[in-house]
């Protein structure tokens, strides 16, 4: 186990590199200079100059990208060009609402999403399962963004029931929520509702049910047991897009989150803002990779080594 | 050996549920609507109307005309504007399809089938662009560029072949074991033949299904794109931009946001159908996110 | 074996016919099943692919998809008749009853709960153990299966056993509760040679220990004359023989039949490049069954009755019986093993 | 190399203590690796237009044999002469030469067959990759003939795989196999995935094709009444070796190997009453895992005879009897297993 | 939904979601009539109003209310703040003498050295406001009291760059977090700041006038225009401002709102890159200016609330002179491209930055729908902010169209720094222009720049160096309870004389 977790790490690490490579050039690549992003349309010369000795900016591109990983390895990224803070601290202010929003999303996407799987799998064929297979590929293949604004205009403009952005108030988390959580949700509805269904097409579900089990046992058990190892995959996988893709609901609902803070940083060309943003990013979604991995191997004993 | 009966039984032309013929239709209808319709309602983005902006659906316009949809902030038609989008939004979903699987399918059959250290550069790769936040990707295309039409389908195609490509190594890998190749090796037939022979002739009906299923989403993540202000070029429209466009009038231009939105919403949920039912049909076992 | 009086009969299916929904109707998978299987006594369906046998045991235990419809006959159980009773209740005798060998031990196994916990679970949903009580039972049926070290293997998982163990496993599981009736549907097929004569034998103690009723389901000529009493020999939905091991395959009244035995290699005996007698033509497609005897097509010997009547089941004494028009002549024939 | 055959022709392929090993990956956790000797040293010979049957339970590495035969898989030594040539290192040139004279039938008539082409195409590809070897009346011609000549209607040829049955499946597999006139089949479990009612057709058409072409087949089957029947020689698999070697019916009659006799005496046949049988031995236990094989004798741990030798040294294959048999205690095995003989 | 239960669900979601929001991060619920609700359209990215945020005008906003500068600009007249008086010794020289017995928020006094300090560290910051300071050579303090600003050239424009100078405690200016929470001797103090997201300010307890009406500004910042509107009527916030034009009339609709437009130092401006084809010719520009009728895109597009612009910067400011505005005429247009040698017009771009302002993208297809009409095709760029920025300063563009605020109020703010010919900012050169620009600067006499300056706005708007559509207004909204807002013609409002009832 430990020889196949550290050669899961180092891939993981390999992962975070290329990406780290790649958000460093790219910043660099793309037109643009943060020091006339910040002065703006008087800028002179001397002053972009001036400003780019003052960042460090006019070193050799190899000295800054050994500089940047060298410090990447402690999480410094440097100081953020706009905020006028450490990039990091920039990125941790900001990542809690991420997160929190991505978590009562993902909850909400679970404990609707499951049993709706469930039952849509159980009503095989049915109106119901019919009407929740329309109704899940909507939520998967809306723009989330058109979502986010039609919830906005419904329940926020027209029925004053909720706020319509921001993170002021507790019931503010509902709307982005909601928007975050569909497409999550209707992935789970139907991965749920396929898994169950090929689960109960195996023959130990004939040997469970030749034992005597109640049905409710048989697919309880036996069925969601099997079908909960495909679905943790994906939904694992689902998840790490899920932080990198709240960008546009955090936008439309202006969420304070690292997506906004991504894009406002893209935007000024506050590169370490962006490089830190990234990376962290991209840590995440390889350490839910990971972690999905050794979920596997809890959910599916055949994963497992011996010894 | 479900994916045979299938193919058959979509060749064969028996009874085709209304799975397929219904999403089936309504898709037709907009490629028909993109094609024509622009002929019909011709949209000219200079057009500007000052007089007749902001005019809810079903409005008599300032040149006697009637507009169905209503007219968005600069006294254009929202019906003619989102015909013209059409246009844009089923080309862009097309041309990247068209370009992701290419990319996705070769290098996929490469990696699956050679293996080793190819494969493993190839899956790498695979993991960070997955990783990593296509926003970034997008602005970083858009800025060195400049937005264009070839930038947006350059874009969504690089974000996508990954799909692709996992899905034909997948499918390399299990038809590469199958025996019906050792059967072709035995007869002394070259690589390129088994390729050519076993391989991409499999991979046609998985690839399909994900190309189905992929269509709505390219088209989504267009829209997104405009909406996040990195898509087309102002001037030309898009479902997306329209959108993004409307947002501010919110508040007392609903139609602007709305109407496109049904109209994406529709679009994308009949090509998910088809893609659903052609994935159940021909390849059931296919996990295509 | 002494032969079996009618009050130790188990199972008696009579009549039976069931249907599977398709497009453009059903199509009947069975057709005119009546067998009957004693305690303590081995009733072997034999067939090849396609005829049905597996069908049957599915119709028996209410493990039939939801596709399937059973049209008629009854399956008398401990004087229940299971088909009239609600799906529940004929569940409820499944494992207590009536118990299920399945023929591919890897997959009949869940492969993610411990055997431990696959065979205990009998013991604590249906008899009502506690946790350690029927984690104790559970050893103990391993144990019987001839599964060494029974206590410690329990907490593995069903990939960590072999193949031959796994079936020993999935037979626990079908014995746990002592059932009266033990299905075994292919139980050796996916089983190398020696592992399949180690099974049987495991089969066959058992079944002897607790007088049980076997309902054996195979392919294969040379397993039903090892271990079986009786044999009924399907082809295409219906038995076409049935009888005692011996007068069958010795004197068999069906043409299929004979044709089965005379296309064994071992049977055949002879030497190389000596023919192979053969069954031409193949089995009907269930939608398409030809009219009259359903082996017509097939049969050296058809008449032109075989064409239009069906057969009905012609007794040849001491429970043998063949659905051929010409089955006695059939058994005058010796040419077979000449 | 030890001349299994008495047969004074030269053989036409011969195995010289081959080997196969290679490294599989744990199915589902890929990065642990296990070396697995599937074939540990195997010396055979098939003679021209002779049936060379190899009988052994699953893992005994016969269709790893098989496959190293065609090169499919690479042997990790010895080597593999075919018509005195060395063929185990051809490369791709090479291996298309070879395709013309050594062809193979594989176990699953369906998955060995295409199924996105037409039987046509199935057979026709054979021309596609031997273009030079297309007969002057023409692909079409050939394919007809082919097919009538392994008992399918030629109408069928723009058929597709999935609507034939078993049976005629493997009449494609064999059509495709005789069309460039091979003088060696590979045939891995041909039968085994049949109806007895259909194997006894193809068993019947392999025979015939046999003589008409004369055939050699190197035939491989867990069955082992089909391999008595089909063959001229017999070897006896276990565990990656061969065990005992020689005319098939000497050692039908009586084997020299234990292991050998317990696999004959759990052999269930039809009719056991009819014949004279030896007292079935049911052997303990399972076939150890080829990735740890047992030191010694391989058969150690199952052998009723097992002494404390078998569990260091490894027997070599030696003439006993009229056939070769490894194991050391082969003429105390043909006592036993002497017709009449009580195990 | 009737009332109640609207109310009751309101209240049953939010009970929900305080249970979900326990991990919530800093959630703030208070709702009294001390604290007054702001959603700013810009986000508040940093406090430092010294550094690269000095022009910025969300810090601004905050900051001008924390810190108080020198001099300030009150009802269009610098007037003294800090400084009691002031005087120039020589023409190199301006000497301020500061009031007595101002401190700051946490007690400490008032010194000259808190002034140098806080010059020091703005030209040290290399901030978009350092470059109005290129010219001086030292700041003295004689005394506790009284600063000297030496320059090396003469420098008319001290006063009014010093209204944009917040004075910070020169010891706080030290810690690396004072901006986090930065005091100084204005009505309010920080307590709160998340950068991007949200600003409390809180009464300065030191302050030496008339304490603030309301005890603390809560500023959050919601982009969406909608979203802004929506909060207001749901009182989720009590004020905002920077709704586009068009949707004032509608707010001005709804009952339990205020707006409040006025003037302001912004105005939008069209560039041609003097230095391209067709646009070296004046006839040209001139052409497309008259191609435009002003009036319709007033009426239409703005809702009537901005104003037609008369001069090349906004009445307001210092400097400012009026000039007549081009009439529309696309007769007069097509004439005056025929001379130039178009007569069926040409084909150029227009590009501007997609962050730019309100509306910018409607207001440009608008007026390229304009110049189609006289046969000019004009592609439209919208290009992001950095990269529109970057290709300005290249000169790489055609035309390019933006929004400019002169906060200083003061006309060398614009017209000094961008249309000098050594600006190069959008390849217009003409020595005339550059000479009373700089002597402009260079004068001390207030009432002679004036004059200068009126000058020099006359020839960049007669010689048609962009065209100079409107100035905009500004529109705030506030929920009726709010009182005493005080408009301010620099965008950004200020909050303490702001009550609510």
């Amino acid at each position: 186990m430990p020889a196949y977790l550290l050669g899961r790490l180092g891939s993981a690490l390999l992962v975070v590199l290329g990406a780290a490579t790649i958000v460093f050039l790219a910043m660099r690549a793309i037109p643009g200079d943060p020091a006339v992003v910040m002065l703006g349309v008087s800028a002179t010369p001397e002053q972009v100059a001036a400003l780019r000795a003052d960042w460090g900016l006019d070193a050799p591109l190899p000295v800054q990208y050994l500089n940047f990983l060298t410090r990447m390895v402690v999480l410094d990224f440097g100081q953020s060009i706009r905020l006028g803070m450490p990039a990091m601290q920039a990125v941790s202010q900001t990542l809690p609402y991420t997160i929190y929003l991505a978590l009562v999303a993902f909850a909400l996407a679970l404990l609707v999403g499951f049993p709706l799987g469930v039952f849509s799998a159980l009503q095989r064929g049915k109106a119901a399962d019919k009407l929740i297979s329309l109704f899940s590929l909507a939520g998967q293949s809306l723009p989330s963004f058109w979502v986010g604004i039609m919830l906005v205009l419904l329940l926020s403009r027209t029925l004053h029931i909720l706020p319509s952005g921001g993170a002021g108030s507790p019931e503010a988390v509902l709307l982005p929520a909601v928007t975050l959580a569909l497409p999550l949700l209707s992935v789970i509805v139907r991965l749920v509702r396929s898994g169950l269904l090929e689960s109960m097409g195996e023959p130990y579900i004939q040997t469970a049910r030749a034992k005597g089990l109640g049905e409710t046992r048989v697919v309880g058990v036996h069925g969601v047991r099997n079908m909960l190892i495909p679905v943790v995959t994906v939904v694992g996988l689902e998840l790490g897009t899920l932080l990198g893709g709240a960008v546009i609901v955090e936008t439309v609902f202006a969420w304070p989150g690292l997506g906004r803070l991504l894009i406002d940083s893209i935007a000024a060309r506050d590169y370490a803002v962006v490089q830190a943003s990234v990376v962290m990013l991209v840590l995440f979604f390889v350490s839910i990779n990971i972690v999905v991995d050794l979920l596997y191997g809890v959910l599916d004993p055949r994963v497992r080594v011996d010894g | 050996m479900a994916d045979l009966s299938a193919t058959t039984t979509l060749a064969s032309g028996r009874a085709l549920p209304l799975g397929i013929v219904l999403p089936a239709i309504v898709v037709g209808f907009y490629v028909l609507a993109a094609v024509i319709g622009p002929i019909l309602l011709g949209f000219d983005p200079v057009a500007t109307s000052l007089a007749d902006r902001l005019k809810p659906p079903m409005t008599a316009l300032a040149n006697g005309s009637l507009s169905l949809l209503g007219t968005d902030a600069v006294g254009r038609d929202l019906l003619a504007q989102m015909l013209a989008g059409a246009r844009i939004s089923l080309a862009v979903g097309a041309a990247t399809l068209v370009l992701a699987s290419l990319i996705g399918v070769a290098l996929g059959v490469v990696a699956g089938y050679w293996g080793g250290a190819v494969d493993t550069v190839v899956m790498r790769i695979a993991d960070i662009q997955l990783g990593f936040p296509s926003i970034l990707l997008a602005v970083l295309v858009a800025a060195v560029i400049g937005p264009s039409l070839t930038n947006v389908i350059l874009v969504l195609a690089v974000t996508r072949w990954v799909v692709f490509a996992r899905v034909a190594r997948a499918q390399t890998l299990t038809i590469k074991s199958r025996t019906f190749v050792d059967a072709s090796r035995t007869l002394g037939a070259t690589d390129a033949h088994i390729i050519i022979n076993c391989i991409l002739p499999a991979l046609v009906a998985p690839i399909l299904v994900v190309a189905t299923v992929q269509f709505g989403l390219v088209i989504v993540a267009e829209a997104s794109l405009s909406f996040l202000g990195l898509g087309l070029p102002v001037g030309i429209p898009t479902w997306g931009g329209t959108i993004s466009a409307g947002r501010s009038y919110l508040a007392n231009a609903w139609w602007i946001s709305t109407m496109p939105g049904i109209a994406l919403s529709i679009l994308v949920i009949c090509v998910g159908i088809l893609g659903d039912t052609l994935r159940d049909r021909l390849d059931p076992n296919l996990v295509t996110r | 074996m002494p032969p079996a009086t009618p009050s130790e009969r188990c199972l008696t299916v009579s009549d039976l016919a069931v249907g599977f929904a398709a497009r453009g109707g059903t199509i009947l998978a069975l057709e005119d099943i009546s067998f009957h299987v004693d305690a303590g006594e081995t009733l072997s369906l034999l067939g090849e692919s396609g005829s049905g046998k597996s069908v049957s045991a599915q119709a028996i235990m209410a493990l039939l998809p939801d596709t399937a419809v059973v049209s008629s006959g009854t399956v008398r159980f401990d004087g229940k008749d299971l088909l009239a009773l609600p799906r529940r209740e004929t569940r409820r005798l499944c494992g207590t009853e009536m118990g299920m060998v399945f023929q591919d031990p890897l997959t009949a196994l869940n492969p993610v709960f411990t055997v431990g916990d696959q065979i205990a679970e009998l013991f604590r949903v249906r008899q009502g153990l506690g946790r350690r009580a029927a984690r104790e039972a559970a050893a103990d049926v391993i144990d019987t299966v001839g599964i060494p070290d029974a206590r410690r293997r329990l907490g593995n998982y069903p990939h960590q056993f072999s193949g031959g163990m796994r079936q020993r496993l999935v037979i626990a599981m079908a014995i746990a509760l002592k059932p009266r009736l033990l299905i075994a549907d292919e139980p050796t097929t996916a089983l190398d040679v020696t592992v399949q004569a180690q099974i049987m034998d495991l089969l066959g103690r058992l079944q002897r220990e607790h007088n049980m009723a076997m309902l054996l389901i195979t392919h294969d000529l040379g397993v039903v004359a090892d271990v079986t009493d009786r044999v009924a020999v399907m082809y295409s939905g219906r038995i076409v023989e049935t009888g005692d091991v011996r007068r069958v395959y010795d004197r068999p009244g069906h043409p299929y039949t004979r044709g089965l035995l005379a296309s064994v290699p071992a049977t055949a005996g002879g030497g190389k490049h000596q023919p192979l007698a053969t069954i031409g033509g193949l089995p009907p497609n269930p939608q398409r069954r030809p009219q009259g005897c359903t082996f017509h097509p097939r049969c050296p010997f058809a008449q032109d009755i075989c064409r239009t009547e069906r057969p009905p089941m012609v007794d040849l004494g001491n429970g043998h019986g063949a659905t051929c028009h010409f089955a006695r002549e059939m058994v005058a024939d010796d040419r077979l093993f000449a | 190399m030890i001349a299994s055959s008495p047969d004074p022709l030269a053989p036409l392929l011969a195995l010289d203590n081959l080997r196969v090993s290679f490294a599989i990956r744990s199915p589902i956790l890929r990065r642990i690796k296990m070396q697995v000797d599937a074939v540990a040293g195997v010396d055979l010979a098939v003679a021209p237009g002779k049936t060379m049957g190899v009988v052994g339970e699953s893992g005994c590495g016969k269709s790893t044999m098989a496959r190293a035969i065609v090169g499919l898989e690479r042997p990790t030594g010895g080597s593999i002469r075919f018509a005195g040539e060395a063929i185990e290192d051809a490369d791709a040139n090479a291996r298309r030469r070879l395709a013309r004279d050594i062809q193979m039938i594989f176990q699953d008539p369906f998955a060995s067959l295409n199924p996105r082409k037409t039987v046509a195409q199935i057979i026709g590809e054979v021309w596609d990759v031997h273009p030079d070897l297309t007969p002057e009346h023409g692909r079409e011609r050939e394919i007809i003939r082919l097919m009538e000549r392994v008992g399918l209607s030629p109408e069928m040829a723009s058929r597709f795989p999935h609507q034939f049955s078993g049976g005629q499946r493997q009449r494609i597999g064999i059509a495709r196999a005789i069309a460039l006139r091979p003088r060696l089949i590979v045939c891995d479990e041909p039968v085994s995935a049949l109806d007895v009612s259909v194997q006894a057709q193809t068993l019947n058409l392999l025979a015939e094709l046999q003589q008409e072409f004369g055939l050699a087949y190197l035939f491989i089957a867990h069955d082992l009444s089909v391999v008595r029947h089909i063959s001229d020689e017999l070897a006896v698999m276990y565990l990656g070796r061969i065990v005992e070697t020689g005319p098939v019916e000497t050692i039908y009659q009586q084997p020299a190997h234990p292991y050998s006799i317990a696999l004959l005496s759990a052999i269930p046949v039809p009719r056991p009453w009819a014949e004279e049988r030896p007292p079935r031995i049911v052997l303990e236990g399972d076939v150890p895992t080829p990735l740890a094989p047992p030191s010694g004798c391989r058969f150690h741990t199952r052998c009723f005879m097992a002494r404390d030798v078998c569990r260091s040294e490894s027997p070599s294959l030696r003439p006993v009897a009229g056939r070769n048999v490894a194991c050391h205690f082969a003429e105390e095995a043909l006592t036993r297993s002497a017709p009449g003989a009580d195990a | 939904m009737n009332h109640v239960s609207r109310d009751i669900f309101r209240r049953t979601i939010r009970g929900l979601a305080l249970a979900a929001a326990l991990a919530m991060p800093s959630v703030a619920l208070a709702q009294s009539a001390d604290v007054l609700r702001i959603a700013n359209p810009v986000a508040v990215t940093s406090l430092d109003s010294f550094g690269a945020q000095s022009a910025d005008q969300p810090t601004i906003s905050v900051m001008q209310q924390v810190l108080e500068p020198l001099v300030i600009r009150k009802d269009g007249q610098l007037q003294p703040l800090l400084a009691a008086s002031w005087e120039n010794p020589d023409e190199l020289t301006w000497r301020f003498h500061l009031n007595e017995g101002i401190t700051f928020a946490d007690g400490s006094p008032l010194t000259s050295a808190d002034v140098k300090a806080s010059l020091q560290r703005l030209i040290d910051g290399k901030g978009p406001l350092s470059g109005l300071w290129g010219a001086v050579e030292a700041i003295e303090t004689p005394d506790d009291l009284t600063v000297d600003i030496k320059t090396n050239t003469r420098l008319g424009t001290v006063l009014s760059n010093l209204s944009m100078l917040g004075i910070a405690p020169a010891a706080a200016l030290e810690d690396p977090n004072f901006f986090n929470a930065p005091f100084g001797t204005g009505p309010y103090r920080v307590a709160e700041f998340t950068p991007s997201q949200f600003v409390a300010l809180e009464r300065n307890p030191e302050y030496r006038g008339e304490p603030a009406p309301t005890a603390r500004l809560e500023y959050r910042y919601i982009p969406e225009v909608s979203g802004r509107i929506t909060a207001l009527e749901n009182n989720e916030i009590d004020v905002t401002w920077g709704l586009p034009p068009d949707q004032v009339a509608q707010v001005r609709d709804s009952q339990s709102l205020t707006v409040e437009s006025f003037p302001t130092f912004g105005n939008y401006y069209m560039w041609y890159n003097s230095s391209r084809e067709p646009f070296t010719d004046v006839r040209v520009r001139q052409a497309m200016w008259h191609a435009i009728d002003m009036e319709e895109i007033k009426t239409f597009l703005f809702d009537g609330t901005a104003e037609v612009a008369k001069g090349p910067i906004p009445q307001d400011i210092f400097g400012a002179a009026e000039q007549t505005p081009y009439a529309y005429d696309p007769e007069k247009a097509r004439q005056l491209l025929a001379e130039a040698g178009y007569p069926n017009g040409f084909t150029t771009t227009m590009m501007w930055s997609s962050m730019c302002c309100t509306n910018i993208r409607e207001f440009a297809e608008t007026l390229i729908s304009y110049w189609a009409a006289v046969g000019i095709q004009v592609t439209p760029q919208e290009l992001e902010r950095a990269t529109w920025l970057e290709n300005l300063l290249a000169l790489n563009w055609d035309s390019t169209l933006a929004e400019g605020n002169t906060i200083t109020g003061d006309a060398d703010f614009t017209l000094a720094r961008l249309y000098l010919s050594t600006a190069n900012r959008m390849g217009y050169a003409n020595p005339e222009l550059d000479e009373l620009l700089l002597a402009a600067r260079a004068e001390i006499d207030q009432d002679k720049r004036a004059e200068l300056y009126a000058e020099a706005g006359k020839i960049i708007w007669d010689d048609a160096v962009g065209i100079f559509p409107l100035d905009m207004m500004m529109h705030a909204v506030y929920r009726n309870e709010v009182t005493g807002f005080v408009p301010t013609p620099t965008g950004m409002p200020r909050f303490d004389t702001v009550s609510k009832q």
